[in-house]
């Protein structure tokens, strides 16, 4: 029995693969992380995409100009508007057509109670991670408030098909400017009651400050945008440094972190950017439902799309970070190719990179401060 | 159609059920649901968990291993590369086990039957669905309606009378 | 030591500010519950003033439906479909026919009877595109502005999925025979058209005559000159020209436009020598890859009810088609496919037995050259009890009768495989003898 | 922009005919790249996005990149076109590491090979998938794991 | 303070009749053990039904309405569903219970029992009113320490043997953790011991009577209750430390393979140890049946019976469970090694120091 123990090279300790499958109640969908784990540390992570691949690209070979619009909602179903706002400004700049001032100040309107409503399902779902289940519910609560304004103009709660080529498919409704104001006043105070909850509670700050720090270079080096880049101190935001739509109208500061409870640029700071963004978006909706001019929206919806060729790269900066449609024109009434840069697909190849080294419910953390959504990874 | 059971028990308040009733009873008024969210659908299906329709009054709990669940709420577009994990997560659940087909993407492929070459036209093909809800995505109430469909189907079942 | 209390000392804050948020909504819940308990109170509910009123909202997105007596049947809605889960089939009475489709509600005209509107709901993807283009806004999504119609619908889950297709459209047959859909309402039945001319219907089912042979034609390349070629071609068969004269009334019409290039020359010569007119049009083959496989055919299979079983029947029976098997060689091969899957049930039994009978009459003017490959009782293998070698005999038997073995081929190749395997032994070599006689 | 390049390395890029981008020649690509990121009045630091795409007439696949640099605040679009077969670029993975994934997505989609990429698998289809989905002249497969792909409506057509 | 065995072995004849005490002894051991199990049962019952509507008021939603009863009945009535736990568990006690082909089929059958023996060998030991324990030792506390401690075997065995690397990762990390926080317990509780002086309840709680209940008794008492409550959260596996079944994480911790009727036996067994921590906590540090009144010296006869023991003890222990589901749906979890250095560098020399202090403390005073 002695001489059994003596040599050690019996007990090896080799890496144990670690499958956290497809289907896991904390990868925000259909995510498969295959991790290198010798005991709770991990050595190496490979995430695994593809499991809700819809083939959006292949559909906008065949679709018109309109019938892609619902397929973009598809696509980020967390944040739609963004996505229909994106492609449609995509679609006008190839086709070189004005937009009605009112028509801006409504994409602007939807898209930031959609940067919102996306933020709050963000701090929720990571608040679930990190095993708080009670700022989940709140979130939840208040994202209700707007979908039923969403619900209100287009009709749609999740997926809304609103913002068209050239306009709007409808009017804002006469109450919905009161009904808006009221939710502001409401919203506010409960960014209040989710900071004293979670974001200043010692536990959750010990489990996200300095875990999982992304420096400026490397995230710049794997063109991660969003929330994610800011977290990390580059102060970038399309809205304010390559302003479109009606943005330059109105004044708001780029949330960036500052490394408050930890180093700059780790998972505290990357979501406490996305608690700061909720506040400056109720700063712009309420100078823009202030400003809003009356006008005709339906004036530059064109009766049929027709692109002769040319091609354009457009930018648009989405809730979880900057959406790019590269569209090549088919000649008739259909693109040739759609090509949606996905802002969540960028900031997903960080993570093999930050979260080498850390635990395995520090991958978790890290993950969910990534913020990102499968739809629109897998397109 | 009532789906409460208060009106059943208000109208013969002895509770003087046949074994089958009981257990009935008890499987449609704990129904705990298997996380199984896949795309758009999920995010209502997370609103109908949430405070304004809350699944826990009628004893929905998400459960997250198949072991424990008992509805398998498949909510989303089953693409092909995870079809076979749906289908292996559903025979590791235990028995009783119910398929609610959320959304037009599970019921037959929903917008990407057309040219969507890597979506499973209708997640019926792999496993057996006893309800369809129809929706892209279905609201949270509809979603309830299902359950509540589900309920009424379960309270039909024989558990335990021989199947003659 | 201390930035070790003070640490603890903000934890210790942190903590009793979260406790005491907890506590407040515990205590003042009743004014904080946002609960709209749905079976009992609908969306949405004034009282409780978490939604809006019903009227003042732009549009609803539920559950579409159609006023069939306004739809004029112009497609417009099913072109604009992204996803084409509308079917619209409308029936155009002929020329001089009295039969009057009605006028729609805001009074145009209707000049044909939709005879079928059917809207997949389990595709559709309700994103309203359709509800735009409707001249006569018969098609919305219920509730919303148009709640006076109807009540906000989204609550119709089945429990199968063909009761949500909803087919808006079913005039009675009488209609569509007086509409002239004679052809229609065969072909929807899926019988030959020419059999069955409706009795006491006088309109000649016009589809018998002999049509234009537009095969040559069809061989240009380029779209604009065949459609200019296809113009002149018929409107001189039509004048009952002769080919050559055709031949040269095309190549003149080509000449105007200026599209005729030396590469039709060809073209020209073959409407020349080609036949004008097809002949009467033989009985409607079945739309099946190889023609000669006579009455077999895939829509036998659609009666199998599970969606599973139907989908492994079918991919069995393409396979066994594609391989050019006779009929009775294409039921066993679904049958073990089905049995592989233990989806094998009387009903199918009976649903290939019609499969091999319908065949059969096909198969028996077939010589059979290959011997009688004696249907070998394929259960006799689940005698042996392990499941994997089961699993390997089943497979080899499978492989080697379809290559269509003689049995003792068969046998020796199943004991073959067992052996190299390793898993034969003396019991299962006995079951796999017994293959052979036990037939 | 183009006079830079000419005095870098000549004859290796021209400018498209609709005049918003410049065409590279696979050979050359590495070397522009270098050049794209090293040169102090350029620094393209951050790929914007990388499209692979199908003109459908000639047999032709090429692959745009669109390249942005965060200090000097300007734009450039580089097309790089390859016969359909023989569709192989070098990569450029380990100058932008966002490259790594998205020329992974386009070898997953179109069939383009690119060299010296990390490891060069399919991103987003099973790996045991035939064919590349995005080109113009692919048609899907019947079964994928005896599953079947085209929808059969025979049932309610 | 008698014990209910003993008062039953009197019941059925002289203790001295050879034949009939072994038969009596039996009958009489049967009965408590009956008892108790009820006790676990309907505890567990009312817990999880309790737990629900706790959390949902906390999360702005209502628990279970539609199931049970009280159903529906109008806007601002929220405590309905009562027949909710009860579905569940015949819901669970109907379900098909799998064991995992390649799972150690013997081990995994054992382990469901081990533990429930665990939290149920604890309930003997545990007074419940002033002579009602199941068998009344003068060891009390080191019994109940003991007993209490057994469980740690079962959670092992359990993620071991449903072959399934989550359930080894959740049942490792838990072992580590109950084993580590036993060690402030027993410390907090040896406070107790050094100041009371006898390990048996009765006493504990005959002191308390004396002088005053024992976390006012001095501020070193009361560090000792704060640590012990800590403490007794992690050792039932309850948030911010339920990182062994961290929903997020490990799925369902070394529970994911179990399903049906044993699942239920973890579930009933987690809520007694959550029962036992509070009434242990409600005896040695709330003074057990003595009615708060005693404190301002104000004695009603007719608040001293021993029923009125039971309420009391029952009402503190009820007012720990609330504290530690509220505790559960306010904070988020820790990681197991925040989890190791709190137990090791914080409350381990806490309660080493508290001991000391108090020891001094005695002398002086």
């Amino acid at each position: 029995m002695a001489e059994q123990l003596k040599d050690f090279s019996l007990l090896h300790s080799d890496e144990m693969v670690l499958n956290m499958g497809p289907q896991h109640p904390s990868t925000h969908g259909v995510l498969r992380l295959k991790i290198h784990t010798d005991g709770e540390i991990v050595s190496r992570i490979e995430p695994i995409i593809g499991y809700l691949h819809r083939c959006f690209e292949k559909h906008c070979e065949y679709l018109t100009y309109e019938q892609i619009v619902p397929f973009t909602d598809r696509t980020d179903y967390l944040a739609a508007m963004n996505m229909n706002d994106a492609f449609a400004i995509a679609v006008e700049k190839l086709l070189g057509i004005e937009i009605p001032e009112r028509v801006q100040y409504i994409r602007v309107i939807m898209a930031e109670l959609q940067r919102i409503a996306s933020h709050l399902v963000a701090v929720g779902t990571f608040g679930l991670d990190v095993g708080g289940i009670t700022p989940f519910t709140w979130t939840i609560r208040d994202r209700e408030r707007i979908l039923d304004l969403f619900e209100y103009v287009c009709g749609a709660r999740l997926l809304y098909n609103y913002i068209w080529v050239g306009g709007v498919s409808h009017d804002l409704p006469e109450q919905f400017i009161r009904r808006t104001l009221e939710f502001l006043d409401y919203f506010e105070p409960q960014i209040d009651e989710y900071n004293q909850i979670l974001t200043y509670n010692k536990i959750f700050i010990e489990r996200t400050a300095d875990v999982g720090t992304l420096t400026p270079e490397v995230a710049v080096n794997y063109g991660c945008t969003g929330p994610v880049l800011r977290g990390s101190g580059v102060k970038w935001d399309l809205r304010k440094t390559e302003p479109y739509a009606v943005y330059d109208k109105f004044d708001f500061d780029i949330a960036v972190g500052d490394g408050r409870m930890g180093t700059v640029g780790d998972t505290w700071d990357r979501y406490f950017v996305r608690i700061v963004e909720m506040k400056e978006s109720v700063k712009i909706l309420r100078q823009a439902l202030a400003q809003i001019p009356g006008g005709d929206v339906h004036a530059a919806v064109p009766k049929k799309v027709r692109i002769k060729e040319g091609s354009v790269y457009s930018r648009y900066e989405s809730a979880r970070g900057e959406v790019g449609f590269y569209i090549i024109a088919g000649g008739k009434d259909k693109p040739m190719r759609v090509k949606m840069r996905s802002p969540a697909f960028c900031n997903l190849s960080v993570l093999s990179e930050i979260a080498e080294g850390w635990m395995i419910s520090d991958v978790i953390a890290i993950l969910g401060s990534l913020d990102i959504v499968l739809g629109e990874i897998d397109r | 159609m009532d789906y409460t059971l208060l009106e059943k028990f208000n109208k013969d308040n002895i509770i003087v059920e046949k074994i089958d009733n009981l257990v009935n009873w008890a499987r449609a008024g704990s129904q705990w649901y298997f996380q199984f969210g896949l795309a758009c659908c999920a995010i209502e299906m997370m609103a109908a968990a949430a405070p304004r329709h809350d699944l826990e009054r009628f004893g929905a709990m998400p459960r997250a291993t198949p072991r424990q669940a008992d509805v398998m709420i498949v909510a989303g577009t089953v693409s092909i590369k995870m079809a076979e994990r749906v289908k292996r997560l559903y025979e590791q659940m235990a028995e009783p086990r119910y398929v609610i087909s959320m959304g037009s993407c599970a019921n037959s492929g929903g917008p990407y039957w057309q040219y969507g070459y890597h979506v499973l036209k209708g997640v019926d093909l792999i496993i057996p669905v006893d309800i369809y809800i129809p929706g892209c995505p279905p609201r949270p109430e509809a979603l309830i309606e299902g359950l509540l469909a589900l309920q009424q189907k379960i309270r039909e079942e024989t558990p335990f009378r021989k199947k003659d | 030591m201390g930035e070790y209390f003070k640490n603890i000392y903000s934890g210790l804050q942190s903590f009793v500010a979260g406790l005491q948020l907890s506590l407040h909504h515990y205590h003042s819940r009743k004014k904080l519950v946002a609960t709209l308990q749905y079976p009992h109170e609908k969306w949405p509910v004034e009282e409780r003033h978490i939604g809006f009123d019903l009227q003042d909202y732009n549009v609803v997105r539920s559950r579409l439906h159609v006023d069939i007596n306004d739809c004029i049947g112009c497609n417009q809605c099913m072109r604009a479909c992204p996803v084409d889960c509308i079917k619209i089939e409308s029936v155009k009475p002929p020329k001089g026919s009295e039969f009057d489709p009605g006028t729609t509600s805001n009074g145009t005209q209707k000049r044909m009877l939709v005879a079928r509107f059917d809207i997949d709901l389990t595709e559709c993807m309700f994103c309203n595109l359709c509800t735009y283009p409707c001249p006569e806004d018969c098609i919305y999504m219920v509730g919303g502005p148009n709640s006076a119609k109807h009540q906000i619908e989204y609550e119709y889950s089945q429990r199968d999925r063909k009761d949500l297709i909803f087919h808006f459209a079913n005039p009675p047959e009488e209609e569509i025979l007086a509409a002239g859909g004679a052809d229609y309402l065969a072909k929807k039945k899926g019988l030959p058209v020419p059999e069955k001319p409706a009795a006491g219907v006088a309109a000649k089912p016009k589809s018998t005559e002999p049509k234009i042979n537009y095969t040559p034609v069809n061989a240009i390349t380029d779209r604009m000159t065949r459609s200019l070629a296809k113009k002149a071609f018929t409107a001189a068969v039509r004048a009952g020209k002769t080919p050559s004269e055709t031949a040269a009334s095309v190549k003149q019409a080509l000449e105007e436009a200026g599209k005729y290039t030396s590469e039709l020359d060809a073209v020209m010569e073959s409407i020349g020598k080609a036949d004008l007119m097809t002949q009467a049009v033989q009985a409607p083959e079945t739309k099946l890859t190889k023609p000669d496989q006579g009455g077999l055919d895939i829509k036998l299979l659609n009666d199998l009810t599970d969606r599973m079983t139907r989908s492994i029947a079918k991919k069995a029976f393409m396979a066994a088609v594609r391989e050019g098997k006779d009929a009775r060689a294409v039921a066993d091969s679904i049958q073990s496919a089905l049995q592989a899957a233990n989806k094998f049930s009387d009903e199918v039994k009976s649903v290939l037995a019609k499969l091999q009978s319908a065949g059969g009459a096909s198969a028996a003017t077939e010589s059979d050259q290959k011997p009688a490959s004696v249907a070998l009782n394929i259960k006799v293998l689940n005698g042996i009890s392990d499941k994997m070698t089961r699993g390997l005999a089943k497979k080899t038997f499978m492989a080697a009768r379809r290559e269509g073995k003689i049995p003792a081929e068969i046998v020796t190749e199943v004991k073959q495989t067992l052996e190299d395997a390793g898993k034969l032994t003396p019991e299962y070599a006995k079951i796999i003898d017994s293959l052979q006689e036990g037939t | 922009m183009v006079e830079l390049f000419e005095v870098r390395c000549p004859g290796c890029v021209t400018v498209t005919e609709d005049g918003n981008a410049f065409n590279v020649q696979a050979e050359k690509w590495l070397e522009v790249a270098k050049i794209l990121r090293e040169d102090p009045d350029l620094t393209f630091d951050s790929l914007m996005c990388l499209t692979g795409y199908d003109k459908g007439t000639d047999d032709v696949l090429g692959v745009a990149y669109n390249f942005h640099s965060m200090s000097k605040l300007h734009k450039l679009e580089i097309r790089i076109e390859v016969s359909r077969d023989s569709a192989e670029i070098p990569s450029i993975a380990n100058i932008w590491r966002a490259a790594d994934w998205h020329e992974r997505e386009v070898y997953d989609l179109f069939g383009i090979t690119f060299s010296g990429h990390p490891d060069l698998k399919r991103i987003l289809l099973p790996d045991d998938w035939e064919g590349y989905p995005l080109r113009k002249d692919y048609e899907t497969q019947d079964y994928y794991h005896d599953m079947p792909i085209p929808k059969d409506k025979t049932d309610w057509e | 303070m008698t014990s209910v065995i003993d008062s039953m072995l009197k019941l059925f004849g002289s203790p001295q009749a050879a034949g009939s005490s072994a038969v009596s002894l039996i009958v009489a051991v049967v009965i408590a053990g009956l008892v108790v199990f009820t006790i676990m049962a309907v505890m567990a019952i009312v817990a999880v039904y309790f737990e629900r509507k706790v959390s949902a008021f906390m999360q702005d939603r209502i628990g279970p309405m539609e199931v049970g009863i009280f159903g529906f009945k109008g806007g601002k009535q929220f405590w309905g569903g009562i027949g909710q736990t009860l579905a569940d568990t015949v819901k669970l006690l109907v379900k098909e219970d799998i064991l995992p082909k390649e799972a150690d089929k013997k081990l995994m059958i054992m382990a469901p029992f081990i533990i429930f023996i665990a939290s149920f060998l604890t309930f003997i030991g545990v007074p419940l009113s002033e002579n009602l324990v199941v068998s009344d030792f003068n060891i009390g506390i080191f019994y109940v320490m003991a007993a209490g401690s057994i469980g740690v075997i079962g959670i092992i065995l359990a993620g071991w043997s449903s072959n399934n690397k989550w359930s080894l990762y959740g049942a490792l990390r838990s072992a580590a953790q109950i084993i580590s926080y036993e060690i402030p317990i027993g410390l907090s509780l040896m406070l107790v011991v050094i100041v009371a002086g006898s390990l048996n309840f009765g006493d504990i709680v005959a002191w308390q009577a004396e002088h005053r209940w024992f976390f006012i008794h001095s501020p070193f008492a009361f560090v000792a209750f704060i640590i012990y409550v800590i403490a007794g959260v992690a050792e039932t596996n309850r948030t911010p430390f339920d990182i062994p079944e961290a929903e997020s994480e490990l799925v369902a911790g070394w529970m994911t393979e179990y399903s049906g009727f044993r699942w239920s036996i973890f579930f009933m067994s987690e809520y007694a140890n959550v029962l036992i921590i509070s009434i242990i906590a409600s005896v040695v540090f709330l003074g057990g049946w003595l009615s708060p009144l005693a404190i301002f010296g104000v004695h009603f006869t007719w608040l001293e019976g021993p029923l009125w023991g039971l309420f009391w003890i029952f009402s503190k222990a009820v007012f720990f469970v609330f504290v530690m589901m509220w505790f559960r749906w306010t904070f988020p979890r820790l990681r197991v090694d925040q989890l190791m250095y709190f137990c090791w560098k914080v409350l381990i020399p806490f309660a080493l120091a508290n001991i000391i202090f108090i020891s001094v403390w005695e002398l002086i005073f």
